[in-house]
């Protein structure tokens, strides 16, 4: 049996549901060392803006249960030089390239959209919007609906590429800023970016990164990873791509049946390069196996549990989102 | 630079230490690059462990490792067992320079602790291109001497200091390198704790050209995720250099913190 | 050296650090069994709320990496019941004794708590604010900063017994709420609850526990909660009782470091009962190591990260929460 | 109950089935009890795992478990080796009642997949205790047959029934049970997977005591956790009891789910 691997996100279409997150593969250049590029559905860029940035001094990463607190500080080289020294090698691969790209107020974000507009290899802006706003104290845009509203809607008007709004985790409820980056014109949502973490080490008695707090990704957050894209997935209309802790197949396919349409690969990079493919081949295997012929059905697929004992008419449910009729 | 699964073909243990031999796909590499290695232990720790090559042989398609068990990755490292396989993402890195010194003048080797297998390596690829290799190795006590035999056997004298001087000198390894200094040497390559590697550095300073190789937090090892950054002078500016990719090796006179 | 382990947390005076958790030691009988409850800083019942509730239907648990998702649903035998036939047995415990309690609106909060005031052997009330609030439409209290203010002064004055209130980790910024707590009148804050999570069965293709989404515990969890123990003890005056994936001595300490005047210890006793013990004496040894005569020394003591390379005048911190001169 | 650390005295294994006996203080049990077992694997899996007793030694200071891997908890169960450390909290539970029926008349014994090795336990105890027993075993093929040497070691002689024939009736065990039962045995134990027990719950109701061991998600096995309950009739009520403390052996007539 064949399986059809393609998936669409929004009208871009991906030869497969795979894609490499943000910050974990770079400028994807050092990534095809270990495998053909435009083998997978995609790759995001390394978080780029006008200028570039030197991001946060080191130690920038630490190892927690089943995580990794990262505090790069979004160190990147800089939208022009991006333009000028890699995009041109990044033409000749043959896999959607999205680029991710962030400001610090509304006018930089739209500014970083404009000057990636002119470039023919990037197929969609991934707009991060987990970074302080500077003109509001440095709250982060991406917790403040009507801030996301606005940030997306200006970049909306930046760009006629794809707009995929990337959502933080960081808030109360997360629909309520999906639904905002919607309004506000975006074609999907990443869902999700890091979250908020610290560690201490006991015996230096010293903050293990140095900006104290930092970033958590990583098999420990794929739990609310999954519960953030099916939330959202139910909450818009738009795609949702999913990305949190995602190392194996059955983790990719977990995002998609919880509603995401496509995946983003993190960490599992840094100990396994050869991630992705392994992914991808055990998705593969897993629509044959259960008679899937096209990837895009598992979409949304999870089921309500059924069991003798677990649907009696019990108690009111206190905790969790079920909507029981 | 490859990552696949390699199997233990041994791991010969003394102590905290042991010589981990993998068996599979073999990249000819050069001394001071190193591979993020990492056992099938589950999701803790979850990343690989940055360890330098010590040794090749590429008709048996054999790389050898130098591992001291420090914390839980090493640990589980030094826990190996010959017939596991192992995620091997390598070889990584840059090397140190294997030329661009008068051929004449012998060049200074400094080791401490795991800095040491590195530079073992570096002996053995000096001495089979004919050049003079001092290498003088600096430990706490006689049972934290490393790879002795190994470095004897590339031809190369390992001269010793000792915290206690219960072998060689007693005092630090610097004393050792302060007396070679009289002697013009091309070059000095070193490896081990920081502290050793601010004292070598500030010796060479002015005087002979100074490679140091230098250990940091990594997450990948390849380049992408920017967590092993230190600042570097490059072209009158200090900027962030990874040392995963444009390191580990870095010319002493280029790290303004060192 | 003698180490004092004995804590102040406000008025309470606890022997040492080491509580139990809410929910993951029933009414503590049980843990008799173990090891004898009196060489614990204190314990925490399971939420009691008035009348009693069945909780959810199964099933209500399921494993992540490094976690454990729950959805309980509070089931608990009731106030009356719980002062009735378990009050007894625990007053012969010399151990400080908190009852978790919590309702579905702010009088049944306040009248919770008053039912419970009349217990001797109740040293102190922990409010627990994750619970939805029927008359808003079920969101939890504890994400408003201006229901947990209501809640919080309903319930102060409804008991003179001390008043923790247990916040939720899902919020945008829990220093808010911290702090509409302690206007509130609390006198310590719980810091934390468990963060909402789901997991899907890819073979099954359904939801792992019957609500679909539940609350997530366990060392997947501990950086997060290190965060959220550390800004709040910054943000308010009273002390902060730190819970999340504490497993070893180690974490203790850490939580310690980060700002907690003692620790719970919940997901833990699940695979090692014997884990508050163990914790105990690891704590009590590193402070020997370390030359503190005082466990309380360990409050809020992690300093920040001192290399040479990392404190060079580098670039802007964009993400992370440390305030740099 | 406590829960200790206990060493793996030996893991006998046959398939995917391990014979696992562990070695330290052991407390007195009954047939229908379970220990929650995990090995010193990390974080991942969290838990322990239920698993029945099988039988104790108590002069030997051993308890043996029948292990089925089947994810990855019981495969770590599994796989664990002589001389590694067991962290074992039980006995745990209730128990199979040992008395009660008119001792005259035999019970029977209804076991299927990992439902057969506290079955064998209560074969032998009953036994000893002088009570006839007949025990009915069923799966799917030859080659899952459980325990058949430990439950003739007993004095008891198993019947058989495999869904392909392959050893003893072609069929289900509820075929056994259903001829069985036109003997009025004094009462029938049962143990296995949710649809055999509903088969046997059926074919006994109204006729003859039936009890029956449940599985159900566990967090602690001990009480606590509130999180393996399952819906139960008690004083014309139903209300949800712990599998793990009020169970795992419940009268079937008390499961209005079954
Ligand atoms: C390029 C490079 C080459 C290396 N070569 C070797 C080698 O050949 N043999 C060998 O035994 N080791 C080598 N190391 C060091 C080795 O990577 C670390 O000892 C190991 O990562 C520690 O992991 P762990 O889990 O055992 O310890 P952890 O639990 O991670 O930490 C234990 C202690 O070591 C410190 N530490 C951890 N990682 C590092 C690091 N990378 N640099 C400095 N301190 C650290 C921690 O702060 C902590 O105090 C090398 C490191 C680098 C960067
Ligand atoms: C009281 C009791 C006694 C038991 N006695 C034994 C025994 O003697 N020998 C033995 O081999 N097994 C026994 N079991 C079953 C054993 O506990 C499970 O097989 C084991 O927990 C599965 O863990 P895992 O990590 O291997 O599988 P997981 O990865 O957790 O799950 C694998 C599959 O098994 C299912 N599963 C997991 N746990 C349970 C459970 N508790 N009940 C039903 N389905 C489950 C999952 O849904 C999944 O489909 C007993 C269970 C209970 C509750
Ligand atoms: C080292 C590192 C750097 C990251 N940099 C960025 C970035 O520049 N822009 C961005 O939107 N997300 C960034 N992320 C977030 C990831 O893209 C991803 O959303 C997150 O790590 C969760 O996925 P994972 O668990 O698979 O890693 C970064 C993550 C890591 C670990
Ligand atoms: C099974 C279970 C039941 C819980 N029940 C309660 C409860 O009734 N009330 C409450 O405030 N917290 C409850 N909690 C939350 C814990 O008290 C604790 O805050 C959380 O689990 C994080 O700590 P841990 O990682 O050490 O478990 C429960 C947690 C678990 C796992
Ligand atoms: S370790 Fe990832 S860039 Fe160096
Ligand atoms: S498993 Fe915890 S109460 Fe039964």
């Amino acid at each position: 049996m064949a399986v059809n691997l393609a998936v669409k996100v929004g009208t871009l279409l991906l030869k497969n549901p795979v894609m490499l997150a943000s910050g974990c593969c770079g400028y994807a250049l050092e990534m095809g060392e270990f495998f053909d590029l435009s083998l997978l559905g995609g790759y995001c860029l390394k978080g780029l803006c006008a200028g570039g940035s030197e991001g946060n001094p080191p130690p920038r990463l630490c190892e927690t249960p089943g995580g990794l607190i990262n505090s790069i500080g979004l160190q990147n080289i800089g939208i022009e030089e991006f333009l000028r020294e890699k995009a041109p090698k990044l033409r000749r691969v043959n896999s959607v390239m999205v680029a991710n790209f962030y400001g610090h107020s509304v006018e930089e974000y739209a500014a970083a959209a404009e000057k990636l507009q002119a470039e023919p290899c990037i197929a969609a802006l991934e707009m991060n919007i987990s970074c302080p706003n500077v003109k509001t104290g440095g709250i982060a845009f991406g917790t403040d609906p009507k801030l996301v509203h606005e940030v997306t809607a200006a970049c909306r008007k930046a760009t006629r590429k794809p707009l995929w709004v990337k959502l933080t985790p960081n808030v109360t409820d997360i629909t309520e800023t999906a639904r905002a980056a919607e309004a506000g014109g975006a074609d999907a949502l990443s869902c999700i970016n890091t979250y908020p973490a610290m560690a201490i080490d006991v015996e230096k008695r010293a903050f293990k990164i140095n900006t104290r707090s930092g970033g958590l990704s990583g098999p420990a957050i794929k739990p609310l990873a999954v519960r953030a894209v099916h939330l959202v997935s139910k909450a818009v209309k738009i795609p949702v791509v999913g990305i949190g802790g995602i190392s194996t197949w059955a983790d990719a396919v977990e995002f998609m049946l919880a509603g995401a349409a496509a995946v983003q690969v993190g960490t599992a990079l840094f100990s396994n390069p050869n991630a992705p493919l392994e992914i991808l081949k055990g998705m593969e295997e897993y629509c044959i196996r259960h008679g899937f012929k096209d990837v895009a059905d598992l979409v949304g697929a999870a089921r309500d549990f059924e069991r003798p004992d677990c649907n009696l008419p019990s108690a009111v449910i206190v905790t969790g989102e079920k909507v029981r009729k | 630079m490859v990552s696949k699964r390699m199997r233990v073909a041994a791991n010969v243990k003394r102590g905290p230490y042991a010589t981990l031999t993998l068996q599979g796909e073999v990249i000819p590499s050069h001394p001071g690059q190193f591979y993020m290695l990492r056992g099938e232990w589950g999701i803790s720790p979850l990343l690989g462990r940055p360890i330098s090559i010590l040794g090749e042989d590429l008709a048996r398609s054999e790389i050898r490792f130098l591992v001291k068990a420090v914390g839980e990755g090493s640990r589980l490292l030094h826990a190996l067992k010959p017939g596991e396989t192992v995620q091997a993402t390598g070889p990584l890195g840059n090397h140190f320079p294997l030329s661009g010194w008068d051929p004449q003048s012998p060049v200074v080797l400094v080791g401490g602790g795991v800095g040491v297998p590195p530079m073992a390596y570096l002996a053995r690829r000096l001495s089979e291109n004919g050049a003079g290799v001092i290498f003088c190795q600096g430990a706490r006590t006689k049972e934290d001497l490393l790879l002795l035999d190994e470095i004897q056997e590339t031809g190369v004298t390992p001269h010793i200091a000792t915290d206690d001087g219960s072998a060689g000198e007693k005092g630090l390894v610097t004393g050792l390198l302060e007396r070679e200094l009289e002697y013009q040497p091309g070059a000095v390559f070193a490896c081990g704790p920081e502290a050793m590697l601010r004292a070598v550095a500030r010796l060479c300073r002015g005087k002979v050209p100074c490679y140091v190789s230098l250990e940091a937090a990594m997450g990948c090892g390849y380049g992408v995720c920017l967590s092993c950054v230190t600042r570097v002078k490059e072209a009158g500016k200090v900027v962030n250099q990874r040392v995963c990719k444009e390191g580990p090796v870095f010319e002493a006179e280029a790290l303004p913190w060192l």
